[in-house]
């Protein structure tokens, strides 16, 4: 029985394996590397088509209405017909347009955020390249993207573009900082770059507990700093200024139509799965079992169940929240989060440092809470934003 | 705190996705080809003519006095007076209309044409589904597409067209009492008959104003 | 403020007092702009993205209602004023119809006077209830609070089909009253959509009030110094917000409003945020007057008998009536020369009015204030434009 | 060498040249971005993937965006068209030859040029820090006080810009 779960989830592994024997091993490692890409291709190309609709019906329901549900069964197959749409749309390029940019921008936008997977463990044993520098791969794919947005913008020759260009590689460059940062404390206690073994180091258990990273204190004020920081890369509510569509239309893709369009919607959503998987792997043990008893079940559905869920938490917050203004993102940037992370850096240190016990985690606790605190009130007098009184005249 | 009111937030956005499930209060959509929102009685959109018994032709109420189609504030209605005479609701001989068109890409829907008519023979419709792909000559109703029965008007405004219909029988009695006169004095009838219909006029003129047709107190 | 007639009207560029003009970016925020509340223009010059000139361009729906209602019937520009500010048809028929009716002499009965109250108290919740939604979604709420909103507009729009025939074009009043009574079991639907609306104001300031994203968004933003409305002629929500005690229905006491026990909000800085729970307060006040007309409302004929219908001639002479509509003071001016039609016919439109301090709000903002101060303008461009 | 390599030394190549050869400027840093991904690629296959990946994240992601954003700051609508051949031509001649015969020398003295190539040991990043920690442990604090201090500097003046504007 065991051998047998354990062969469910090495499936996709041995599958490989299999087919690969049956070709001469020089060109082995490249059909295993073409499978394994087509396959990421797909599953997160599909991924995107389901989130898109979890999307509408998710903000359907919280608004009180049924979102798509006339295309396919309870409007499943809604994005089938919005890629019809998109594919047979006419493909307009302004006239003034710098037109080869204007290509290039969504081609690379969407092959930068493929790209990222490449080091992403999907599963046990499930990963494209086992990199020693993996994290670092990720962050130096993710700034690419943000050329992608500022060719977008520019070569559109729109001044709703360039503003939205603006607006988004500002914020994109400010809020890899306290990214970088956040996910800074788990490479200190991990010791390692490589993505497999920060998630190896997390995948044993104390009893039913795992030991991802996100029990600690640090941890967790790091997964909660690295989770906005990535909802503001991946330009998500409430932090999606760069497309604010009641102010500046679309941003940088106010120009683009068609299956261009399409294509940076792809590239974001992709984006976005990428950065959540990134804090799967480095917070929430990747694919490792929230309990030791459930390790039967293959890794790969842990991970794609958490991923999921921050889907449907990122949903959830786009639902709730209105947008913040340039001025005030930029200053949660460097005046809250960029300060947190730093904090949250020598709390790690604390942590590693410290031997283990309750002490340990109260004094790390306090580190990151009341500095939390502090600041948060700091800057709310500052602004001196109050839920206010009024008077009334009979 | 910060961050308070946000968690409020969202907690409300979360009741509001679980309700939305539960309850038909929160989640209000009609899926429409499917299901119809209930026929509310007061509804209006377009007006229609109303014609008595089967024969569209002849039955119709109108007698083509073309009040509606002056008063009209956007000017959607065009009547064009019959040369002839026939009998209308209630018997007498009347003109009716040759013509009678609505162009109800101009009609703004405000009712003042039923207001003002004398001879109950303009109402509002409810129907909504009229998207066509001719945009001019589609949407210029005709008489033929206009005239619908008086039991279709009792289905579609109860209140209203019974109220309208004892009406009629009031004054299809009074006429079917003066015809009895008229018998007894031939002789006086026509010219009695002319200023009757003067004061008919006249007097379903007053009653439309101090009880206005649409509403239930009748 | 603007030149209806010179749609292409530029901001001259060297009248700016900046750093240089290589330096500003011009740019037009509509016709074509999701957040411009229908057809409307700013032209706005950008210092990186601090607005340091915007004009405003409108005239885009002009379609000419006050010459058409001088050709009109009396009765025929009843319709007309749904078509104003579309979305409180009612409030529109009202201030029109109390001009014609001191025009004319006419009285109106005890019940059509409760009817007009609660109608129009039902236009301003659901009208307040809709601009709150649309300013958050300017902010980019992505259309949850305007959703909530818009539900709890489908049921007081239900209750105005019951009533009047239609959700948004009611052209309900008539001259001395209204076009027709409650049918049966009107009231007791109404009254239950009133005890329901608190709720929604409850979720509502769960949902918002509170939250810092929309504190930090609102508050200091756009504020309207109390000097600068008055000066500005503004009327109405926008005025009491920036702390000017001025609400018509207690200072002119019109209709039958002295008889209702309700308070007028009033804020004190002058901000959106100020703006924003001032309509929320409002409301809060609006559904006081129904519970109390709903008790109170008695039984009786519902319109003068002498009005007539057709061939209204008031006497020659002109009038002016006004009335607290939701977006405030709507004015409507009539010249009568004893013809079938008005000789003049002016609206007072509270829209237009307060939109013309936009640009003394916005500059030195950021252009995505721009769209929150015009939202909180609350500005329907049928009304703007006429 | 092998086509890998001669097919990314055609990439950064033309990238450079290309970077120096158009008329307009955004096109320049974008083709200087390419040639700056080919040098990056360069290290990768040499097996120096920390070194490869920073170039990608420091020039790629962050370099030439700044370059943009200056561009685009100082930016003129139509391209300033310049003549063919300027006076700045000969000293920028003097400039490149000067660089490239220190580097020619440089390289041609040291043991590379030897041809003898000793077995290379696989660099993890592991061995980078460890390096970094005990032998080159100085500087790097030096470098991290000075980056730090500009960090913080950076958040004071973006606190007081905010109040100024106030």
């Amino acid at each position: 029985m065991n051998l047998k779960l354990d062969q469910l989830d090495q499936i996709f592994v041995i599958l490989n394996n299999w087919l690969l024997g049956y070709l001469p091993p020089v060109v082995r490692p490249l059909c295993s590397s073409i499978l394994a890409i087509a396959l990421i291709l797909v599953t997160f190309a599909l991924l995107f088509a389901i989130t898109t609709v979890l999307e509408r019906k998710g903000l359907g329901r919280i608004q009180n209405r049924f979102g798509p549900n006339r295309v396919g069964p309870c409007g499943f197959l809604q994005p089938i017909a919005d890629g019809i749409k998109s594919l047979t749309k006419e493909d307009i390029v302004p006239n003034p347009a710098d037109h080869v940019v204007h290509f290039l921008a969504p081609v690379l936008l969407v092959a930068a955020a493929f790209m990222a997977y490449a080091v992403l463990p999907i599963g046990r044993n499930m990963i494209l390249v086992d990199m020693n520098a993996g994290v670092l791969y990720f962050f130096a794919i993710g700034s690419l993207m943000e050329l992608a947005v500022f060719m977008a913008g520019w070569s559109s020759r729109s001044k709703y573009s360039l503003l939205g260009a603006m607006r988004a590689i500002a914020q994109m460059i400010s809020y890899e900082v306290p990214l970088v940062l956040a996910s800074i404390v788990v490479i200190m206690q991990s010791g390692s770059l490589s993505t497999v073994s920060i998630v190896n180091m997390q995948a044993t258990y104390t009893g039913i507990w795992p030991h991802w990273f996100v029990f600690t204190p640090w941890g967790f004020a790091g997964f909660a700093l690295f989770m906005i920081a990535a909802t503001a890369e991946s330009n998500r509510s409430p932090f999606d200024l760069p497309e604010g569509e009641s102010e500046i239309i679309a941003g940088y893709y106010t120009e683009y139509s068609g299956f261009k369009f399409a294509l940076f919607f792809l590239g974001e959503y992709i984006g976005m799965f990428a950065t959540s998987a990134m804090a799967i792997t480095l917070f929430l043990g990747g694919w490792s079992a929230p309990f030791s008893f459930l390790t039967w079940i293959p890794s790969y559905f842990w991970f794609f169940a958490k991923l999921l869920t921050i889907i449907l938490t990122f949903i959830w917050v786009r639902g709730t929240l209105p947008r913040l203004r340039m001025d005030q993102l930029m200053n949660l940037a460097w005046e809250f989060m960029l300060p947190m992370t730093l904090l949250n850096l020598l709390t790690a240190g604390v942590w590693h440092f410290m031997p283990a016990g309750a002490l340990r985690w109260l004094i790390c606790g306090a580190m990151v809470v009341v500095p939390c605190i502090l600041l948060s009130r700091g800057l709310k007098q500052r602004k001196k934003f109050q839920v206010r009184k009024y008077r009334f005249s009979e | 705190m910060v961050g308070k009111g946000i968690i409020k937030g969202m907690v409300e956005t979360a009741r509001n996705f679980l309700g939305s499930y539960v309850s038909k209060q929160r989640l209000t959509t009609i899926q429409y080809p499917e299901e119809r929102a209930p026929q509310i009685e007061a509804a209006r959109n377009f007006p229609f003519l109303v014609f008595d018994g089967t024969d569209a032709e002849q039955g119709l109420r109108c007698v083509a006095c073309q009040i509606c189609e002056k008063e009209c504030p956007p000017k959607c209605i065009f009547i064009e007076k019959s040369k002839d005479k026939k009998p209308d609701a209630t018997g007498k001989m009347q003109f009716y209309p040759a013509t009678f068109n609505i162009d109800i890409s101009v009609c703004m829907s405000c009712q003042i044409c039923v207001e003002v008519c004398p001879f109950d023979s303009i109402k509002m419709d409810v129907v909504y589904d009229l998207s066509n792909n001719d945009r001019f000559a589609g949407l210029l109703l005709h008489k033929q597409q206009l005239a619908k029965s008086n039991e279709y008007y009792n289905t579609i405004h109860p209140t209203e067209a019974a109220a309208v219909d004892a009406h009629f029988a009031e004054e299809r009695a009074k006429a079917a009492a003066r015809v009895k006169a008229a018998a007894e004095a031939k002789l006086a009838a026509e010219a009695k008959a002319a200023t009757d219909a003067k004061a008919k006029s006249e007097t379903t003129l007053a009653d439309t104003q101090a009880q206005p047709v649409g509403g239930g107190t009748r | 403020m603007s030149d209806a007639t010179n749609l292409t009207a530029q901001i001259d560029i060297n009248t700016i007092p900046a750093l240089g003009k290589e330096q500003l970016l011009e740019l037009a925020m509509g016709p074509q702009h999701p957040s411009t509340h229908g057809v409307f223009r700013m032209n706005v010059v950008l210092d990186g993205e601090r607005v340091m000139k915007l004009k405003p361009v409108f005239g885009y729906l002009h379609r000419n209602h006050e010459k058409i209602a001088e050709s009109e019937t009396y009765l025929g520009s009843m319709p007309y004023t749904d078509r104003l500010d579309y979305i409180c048809s009612i409030t529109n028929n009202w201030a029109y119809a109390i001009a014609v009716e001191k025009l004319a002499g006419i009285e109106v009965p005890e019940r059509a006077e409760y009817l007009r109250v609660i109608t129009g108290e039902l236009t301003r919740l659901q009208n307040h209830a809709c601009l709150l939604g649309f300013l958050m979604q300017d902010m980019g709420a992505s259309g949850t609070p305007l959703m909530y909103a818009f539900r709890e507009r489908e049921k007081i729009m239900d209750l105005f089909e019951g009533l009047t025939g239609a959700r948004m074009m009611c052209n309900y009043l008539r001259f001395g009253g209204c076009r027709v009574d409650t049918p049966a079991g009107w009231m007791d639907a109404a009254r239950k959509v009133v005890a329901e609306f608190p709720r929604f104001l409850d979720e509502y300031e769960n949902l918002l009030v509170g939250n810092e994203i929309l504190m930090d968004r609102t508050q200091e933003v756009g504020i309207l110094s109390k000097e600068l409305a008055i000066n500005a002629g503004i009327s109405g929500p926008m005025a009491r917000a920036s702390g000017v005690d001025y609400d018509i229905r207690k200072v002119d006491h019109y209709s039958i409003y002295d008889r209702f026990n309700f308070r007028i909000p009033l804020g004190e800085r002058g901000d959106v945020y100020d703006r924003y729970m001032i309509r929320f307060l409002e409301m809060r006040e609006s559904i006081k007057i129904l519970e109390q007309a709903m008790r109170d409302i008695p039984d009786g004929p519902i319109v003068d008998p002498k009005t007539k219908i057709r061939g209204f001639r008031p006497k020659p002479g002109e009038a002016y009536g006004r009335i607290e509509s939701p977006k405030g003071e709507l004015g409507f001016y009539l010249v009568s020369d004893g013809a079938l039609n008005p000789y003049r016919y002016r609206v007072r439109p509270p829209s237009l009015i307060n939109l013309t301090v936009l640009e003394d709000l916005c500059i030195g903002q950021n252009v995505a204030d721009v769209v929150v101060i015009l939202g909180s303008i609350d500005i329907v461009l049928g009304e703007v434009d006429r | 060498m092998n086509v890998s390599f001669i097919l990314l030394a055609i990439i950064t190549v033309v990238g450079t040249a290309a970077a120096m050869g158009m008329r307009n400027a955004v096109h320049c840093v974008l083709a200087l971005t390419v040639g700056l991904a080919g040098v990056a690629a360069l290290y990768l296959q040499l097996g120096a993937q920390f070194v490869g990946f920073t170039q990608i994240m420091v020039y790629v992601g962050a370099v030439a965006i700044l370059a943009v954003f200056a561009i685009m700051m100082t930016h003129s609508p139509e391209p300033a068209k310049p003549p063919t051949f300027s006076s700045f031509w000969t000293v920028g001649s003097v400039v490149a030859a000067s660089v490239f015969a220190v580097l020619a020398w440089a390289i041609h003295s040291s043991s590379l040029a030897a041809h003898t190539l000793p077995p290379q040991p696989e660099v993890t990043v592991q061995q980078i820090g460890d390096a970094l920690m005990h032998r080159f442990v100085l500087p790097l604090e030096l470098m991290g006080l000075l980056l730090t201090a500009a960090l913080i500097g950076a958040v004071v003046i973006a606190m007081n810009h905010r109040e100024e504007i106030k």
